[in-house]
């Protein structure tokens, strides 16, 4: 088998230097009736024969990148540089380790300097730490955080969450005593979360762009939820929309959580992902996670190591601010090699193009008789009411090879109300012809 | 050669993207444009390269050598599932994408799911758990979902968990509310089965037990441990960590667990890509499995679906709720799968036992200079104290760094806690014969060099790395974790 | 632009320090009417731009693992493992120089010499050199140094060799007074090359298997020229047979020429491919190409370097041996790491399989009514003969989405005998369900 | 760390390919079935890839540092273009598919020969050339075919050249049959075009002249050269090694040459890869363009078609033949496109004028300690003189390898002949301002040591390096070129 070195020969002049007669002995505390079980497995296989399993199975599946693609919705279509993929398939990168041992992992220490810094200046925040699973639970850690903070148990966010953000935040957050209290808001950007803040509010979290594709002013709420003593964290989904609008940190939140998915990291239906998480540096001992810090070596050199450990499971166990022990190193990276590449101008540039690619579809599919855009002011993505079971129409279209977004019935099963909306996102892959070929497609399903 | 940072060396007008020119569309971003500077500079793309590849060859990796990491399993990642993760069938599938339309994606994880429970010999896994402590949090919160059902969730309050337990079993104890109460270990090095006995009750909602424990020994009482706990009416969580040592071997199902999360990277290759992406799908009994999280899929004649509301009509499925916004690691997934594929049930029983051979023939070869932890054999891997130190006036952590000079990453120092000085060597079974002799030998050198008083050698090391240690006290005193241009200005001024 | 770093402040500043007012100061010497010229070309585009205008072409074409695929004549299809190219894409070797600072190349020469080694072992020869541009160019070499050796200009070429290797020696071998002739051989096998060796003759050039399939027995044809004073070239355009067959060093060839993409490199429409060289060591000084040495550092540890490159352009300049400055360094590595992970078990395996793959395929072509099997001895490719052109029935055949091998029309378009041939080639990758498919389809067009 | 050769390591058992089981089939192979051993061990893949991951490290690359090689042109490689030419469409065609299955890389070489004619301003392009040295060959030969059209073969056969070309094109015009005539320099670096006038008759076939030229100069007199040498009945071969440094700002069609070859991996950024693989398609004037070699592209309304035979019936069309067996080095193409596409004309202009602009940064910042070669500015490249290391005990060998000390790849060395200890740095435009700037300091540091009197230190150079200084006399002595087990014993016995 050709991921293992050892033949015959090998194992069993090492069991002799060991001392046992067959492999088995040194299995001898295992119960003997639950030694060896029989497994309803095929036996190995060569690689061209892994290929073509795997291959069939990618066969079924329809990639972005083969035709009009609309879906957004908490991840997002992005190029990606080929640099990126490259950089991160390289050995050094992709198969080490934890840099426990800075010595011999400053490649990675630095990455998640640099990293930390960009997040912390594209969030308006102080610090950053070195990233999260993914935006969702970066943003039930900000709710333990807020709670840490306050010492309250409130959780009051927003409606216009996603609500898969918000399931994963009632959950984990709400655990040892969180109360979490969601706000009316509509898919038109009317929200009444403000006025939901109270004495016992730990935090008020609200997302912006929302899902609907609204964009948020943050600053009415920041200061309602200061006036209650209670945090504002934001939510960002599309971290390319830091490129365009005023930053969360601007507009006075505390904590800012977000995906980074849309930086350099593919689809990947769902995962792996990356969180971002920063804050303000009074908060900094509070966070969750990785830290990564400068430091001096023997030699009095610039270096770098993990730092505040002493919040982490691996010392403080059960008094630790957060399970956590894995980052999303890899995907970091990746964040950190486009953002590198992009720089804010760049950045600027791919957000433009973004909104100019989101308005033009608005454009083309509001002009549409009977689709109305419930949106006034929005980034890449905005919703649509159609004048019916937006999950039929995505499926009709669908058929007809278009992705033409996330239907409401999807993210709210439970709430019928929702289910004529259609949410769609364009981004700077989308060309003009794949906004035509769903203007046209979604005509004739009507 | 020093590498400054991007912010050093980046310029503001530089980018290495090239992207068309804006049409100019009047923006509709309701007045909350961004103005001034975000201070990010860009680099040109061949500056980029340079800068990542030259920070690249700052790190030790897994396919420069050995990396003997007990507890941590670090193994060959091929290159083939980096190639099958990319495929765009994989890659570019967005997870709100019609059901319809990702039927692979859908198979896909219903296949691995199916190896997962053949492997552990469990009914039923939740796929979405994100790292290995997302695992944990996802098996103690299905627990305490199942005991809420059973009106006990006020009651049952404790969790047990050995002394030797990784840190982050208590942490996710405590982060549901449970309060944790250690228990001792015997003198060989695993649960004392009469004090753990003594500590059950009515209250206890839950065991956290690693099997193998993180000393690198099976818990030859296993199925004691799981009838006291099923019959005090306690849930019997397994952290599976160090599967790696049994998989193919023994069916974690077979021994009474309740739950068990899996780290896809440890036991199935996937990369640790310098502290993540993890993966850790956890595995349920019949009893938890009611309450695992959405979404999940399910599988009809008419193909698979995905089910993502937490009631169904049919059956008494109540999930807790979601994990994470999406499916899980889809990305880890497929490494997973094709790496199960490769080694088929046979190569992965293999593997097994490789990895506890070589962990064997390390400590029957180390320990003629240094002092294993306990008597016997151990499972994958080996467990030393610092006995073999005494007076040398060199230190676990000296020794360790010590190695970094022969050209190997240290091994995992002083954890579990509950051995003095603690040494603890996983070399898995992708490290060939040729490979540890010589990591032995390289040991054994040490051992000697250290008994014989050259304790300055090792109080210096590192010296040949990038960087010698690293001032962890100043990090944390003041913590700098951000470059900003006044950090450069006055690191200058000193 | 993406790839430029210096920026318009740059320009301006380092003009400064040149002395030039503006760029075309130091394009001065140019004549000015010939200055910058009017380019009708695009302007410069971005990633995705061209990704997208790239994957349009490379959608045009069928690739081979798309369907049943028989097409061999000096270039197979076979499975190359995903460690070969992640490796051959590391920085290191990838965007490497050629070793002429051997300090620091050490990686490079280590792996050609490895190459070396691995490459005269397959070969059964004493020495090899560190690649050439591909297999016919070597076979022109090989021409070249006969003559040099045997300082006689005749080149006995068996009529089936390649033919485009045939035409690549003619025209570079029969430079400079060499001439060139060719025997009779048929499909079958029968070849008069024997017959055609005379005093002149400075090689005898037979390829094995041959173009045709055929397995041929190298021996009586080495007897016969090492008789007459020639040298016997032995060509293998097909490396996996060397796993299966007595290797041409064993049967008696001085110089064993061959095309090494089989091993480690994709099929690239023919290029860029790995040319094979190996030969007596007495003729070592007399090899083309740059060759790999070991000797020591001045700390005396072992080391390797580029040598004997006195014989080479850049020493010798119209004394050179060759006019080669390039090898084909990364495919060579390529080469040599597909080699190394297959080990001596693995090629031989591999061998069998493409035999047998072979095998079930003439069988189940040659049972159709009309369609001769020409061999009796072949490896992974035989030739049928048809009862009507080729070309049409590939044509047909490639309609129906199967590549059923190379017509006789398109190797040897002037000679019409040979146009009902139809020449097939089967490997490791050639699934029982092509082999089926193939036949059915070939029925359906006779 | 020392790495072992494979043979050093591998067991004839191993194998890193899983390969399913042969099924037993009677051999057809008529009795000359291989036995014995070829004693090639395999390694499984772990060990391969650690294997090949070392020895990696042991190289300089372009990711890594600047090579500021005159003459080689190393810039960065795109990772964009690795990525184009891997994907099926391309890297899994055959090619004597059926033309009807490969339109798109028909298209693909066509569009690229557009491209390159385009840029040269030249009305055809031999593409199959393999290599720079095989398109040279490719050019000469085609003159050779054109001169046998006019009966003139037997005639013409002297071939001038100047002092300072390549050794490819004596070599290669040796290898035509020709002879070779050196061309002497004028003070300015340049062909002494008197001299060179004196040399042209009726026997001359044709002149050679890479321009800009080896020392980094624009030959200003080209279009003279180019009038008196089609005067005299010969053709106009120019090297287009250095073309990186003139593309988009002049063509040289416009500029009377007959025939050139291009350097993909030079001037278009295909990677050099240790040594090859290149790619030299040539391009041609009118005039030589019906002897191009076979096969080629042409296009109609129906598509794209080969032409595969000699002589076509339509036209005077008569090809000397194949350079090589299929259509070229087609990855390299897929490369180089990709290359052109994204720099675009006005990117290819920007590039020439950058690279031109960096190298005369340097020349001007280096004039400060080291000697230029000539007056005035140059074009992409800067030659230097070892005057400044008069007296100083170092040579242009012990200058060269110091940088390697420095983190630098040496520049080129004793090239061009005709001057005294030659040094030529060509930066290529991907180098920074930052780095061209830390290349310079680190250049002028060491001129200002040498003439210090520290020449121990240059002698000795490298010591940081994988390797310290080889000894190339005894590898040429009694050479090695392949393990075999007794080279060990015998390494072992001295």
């Amino acid at each position: 088998m050709r991921y293992l070195p050892l033949d015959t020969e090998d194992r069993r002049a090492m069991l002799d230097v060991v001392g046992a007669k067959a492999i088995d002995e040194l299995f001898a505390d295992v119960p003997a009736d639950a030694l060896n079980p029989p497994l309803d497995l095929p036996d190995h296989a060569g690689e061209f024969a892994v290929e073509r399993q795997m291959a069939a199975m990618a066969g079924k599946n329809r990639a972005a990148g083969a035709g009009p693609f609309f879906v957004g919705a908490g991840a997002y279509r992005h190029h990606v540089p080929a640099t990126v993929d490259h950089i991160i398939q390289r050995s050094e990168f992709l198969t080490s380790y934890t840099p426990y041992q800075p010595e011999i992992a400053q490649g990675t220490l630095q990455y998640l300097f640099e990293f930390q810094t960009q997040v912390a200046s594209l969030t308006g925040m102080d610090v950053a730490n070195a990233s999260m699973y993914d935006g969702s639970t970066a943003c039930a850690e900000a709710a333990l955080m807020a709670r840490r903070v306050t010492r309250r148990d409130g959780i009051l966010m927003s409606g216009s969450l996603h609500p898969h953000y918000e399931s994963v935040t009632r959950m984990n957050g709400g655990l040892v005593g969180g109360k979490a209290t969601v706000s009316e808001a509509s898919p038109d950007g009317a929200d009444n979360v403000i006025d939901l803040i109270s004495d016992e509010t730990a935090c008020v979290i609200v997302q912006t762009p929302d899902v609907f594709g609204n964009v948020v002013d943050l600053e009415p709420i920041a200061k309602a939820a200061h006036d209650k003593g209670a945090l504002l964290v934001a939510v960002v989904t599309e971290a390319v929309s830091l490129g365009a609008l005023k930053s969360p940190g601007e507009m006075g939140a505390d904590i800012v959580v977000g995906e980074g998915q849309s930086i350099g990291n593919a689809l990947n239906f769902g995962g792996p992902y990356v969180g971002l998480f920063a804050t303000r540096q009074k908060f900094m001992r509070n966070m969750p996670g990785r830290l990564c810090g400068e430091t001096v070596d023997a030699g009095g050199k610039r270096g770098f190591v993990l730092t505040l450990s002493t919040r982490e499971q691996h010392i403080r166990r059960d008094k630790a601010t957060s399970n956590i022990c894995t980052n999303s190193g890899l995907c970091a990276l990746a964040f950190t090699i486009h953002m590198t590449l992009l720089g804010e101008t760049g950045l600027r540039k791919l957000a433009t193009l973004n909104h100019e690619a989101a308005c033009a579809t608005a454009d083309a599919l509001s002009a549409i008789d009977g689709v109305e855009l419930v949106n006034d002011a929005f980034f890449n993505e905005f919703t649509l009411r159609l004048p019916k079971d937006a999950a039929e129409v995505v499926e009709a279209l669908a058929a007809k090879d278009i992705l033409a977004g996330v239907p409401g019935s999807r993210l709210w099963p439970e709430d019928e109300s929702k289910h004529n909306l259609l949410i769609v996102a364009a981004t700077e892959l989308t060309q003009d012809k794949d906004i035509e070929a769903f203007a046209n497609a979604l005509k004739e399903v009507l | 050669i020093e590498e400054a940072l991007i912010f050093e060396t980046g310029h503001m007008a530089a980018t290495g993207v090239d992207l068309p020119e804006p049409k100019g569309t009047r923006s509709r971003l309701g007045g909350l444009e961004r103005k001034g500077t975000m201070n990010l500079p860009g680099l040109a793309e061949p500056e980029a390269m340079r800068h990542f590849v030259r920070l690249s060859q700052k790190n030790y990796a897994i396919d420069m050598g050995p990396f003997p990491l007990g507890s941590c399993t670090m193994k060959h990642n091929p290159r083939l599932n980096e190639k099958m993760a990319r495929l765009p069938g994989f890659a570019e599938i967005h997870p709100l994408q019609p059901v319809s339309t990702v039927q692979g994606a859908l198979e896909l994880i219903d296949t691995l799911a199916g190896w997962l429970k053949e492997l552990t010999g469990m009914p039923a896994v939740a796929m979405s758990p994100k790292a290995g402590a997302h695992g944990e949090l996802c098996g103690m919160v299905t627990i305490k979902a199942a005991l809420e059902a059973r009106g006990e969730a006020e009651t049952r309050t404790r969790v047990l968990a050995p002394e030797s337990a990784h840190g982050t079993n208590p942490a996710t104890a405590a982060q549901c509310g449970f309060t944790v109460d250690a228990i001792p270990a015997d003198d060989t090095g695993r649960v004392d089965i009469e004090a753990f006995k003594a500590k059950l009750g009515d209250d206890v909602a839950a065991i956290m037990v690693t099997n193998p424990n993180t000393c690198g020994l099976f818990e030859r009482d296993i199925r004691e441990m799981a009838d006291a706990v099923h019959e005090a009416g306690g849930y019997f969580y397994c952290d599976g960590a160090n599967f790696n040592a049994i998989v193919g071997k023994v069916k974690p199902g077979d021994l009474g667990i309740d739950a068990m999360h899996i780290n896809l990277h440890k036991t199935f290759s996937t990369p640790h890509g310098g502290g993540g992406p993890g993966s850790g799908p956890t595995v349920l009994s019949e009893a938890l499995a009611p309450f695992a999280p959405i979404p999940y899929v399910v599988s009809d004649a008419d193909g698979f679906h995905l089910i993502e509301k937490r009631s169904q009509e049919e059956g008494d499925h109540h999930s807790f709720g979601r994990m994470t916004a999406f499916h899980g690691q889809m990305g880890m997934f497929v490494r997973a799968l094709t790496y199960m594929l490769s080694h088929g049930g046979d190569g992965l029983r293999q593997a097994a036992e490789d990895a506890v051979l070589n962990a064997n023939y390390v400590l029957a070869r180390l320990s003629a200079e240094m002092t294993p932890a306990f008597e016997g054999t151990c499972m994958h891997e080996a467990l030393f104290n610092d006995d073999f130190l005494k007076d040398t006036g060199v230190g676990t952590l000296d020794f360790a760094k010590a190695m970094i000079d022969e050209g190997y990453h240290p091994m995992t120092m002083y954890f579990p806690l509950v051995v003095h000085g603690a040494m603890l060597i996983e070399p898995t079974e992708t490290e060939s014969r040729h490979e540890l002799d010589l990591f032995c030998d390289a040991l054994l050198s040490l051992a000697k060099e250290a008994k014989a008083g050259k304790a300055d050698k090792f109080k210096a090391a590192p010296v040949l790395s990038p960087r010698r240690r690293l001032d962890e006290t100043a990090a944390a005193r003041k913590p700098v974790l951000r470059w900003e241009p006044s950090n450069d200005e006055s690191m200058a001024a000193e």
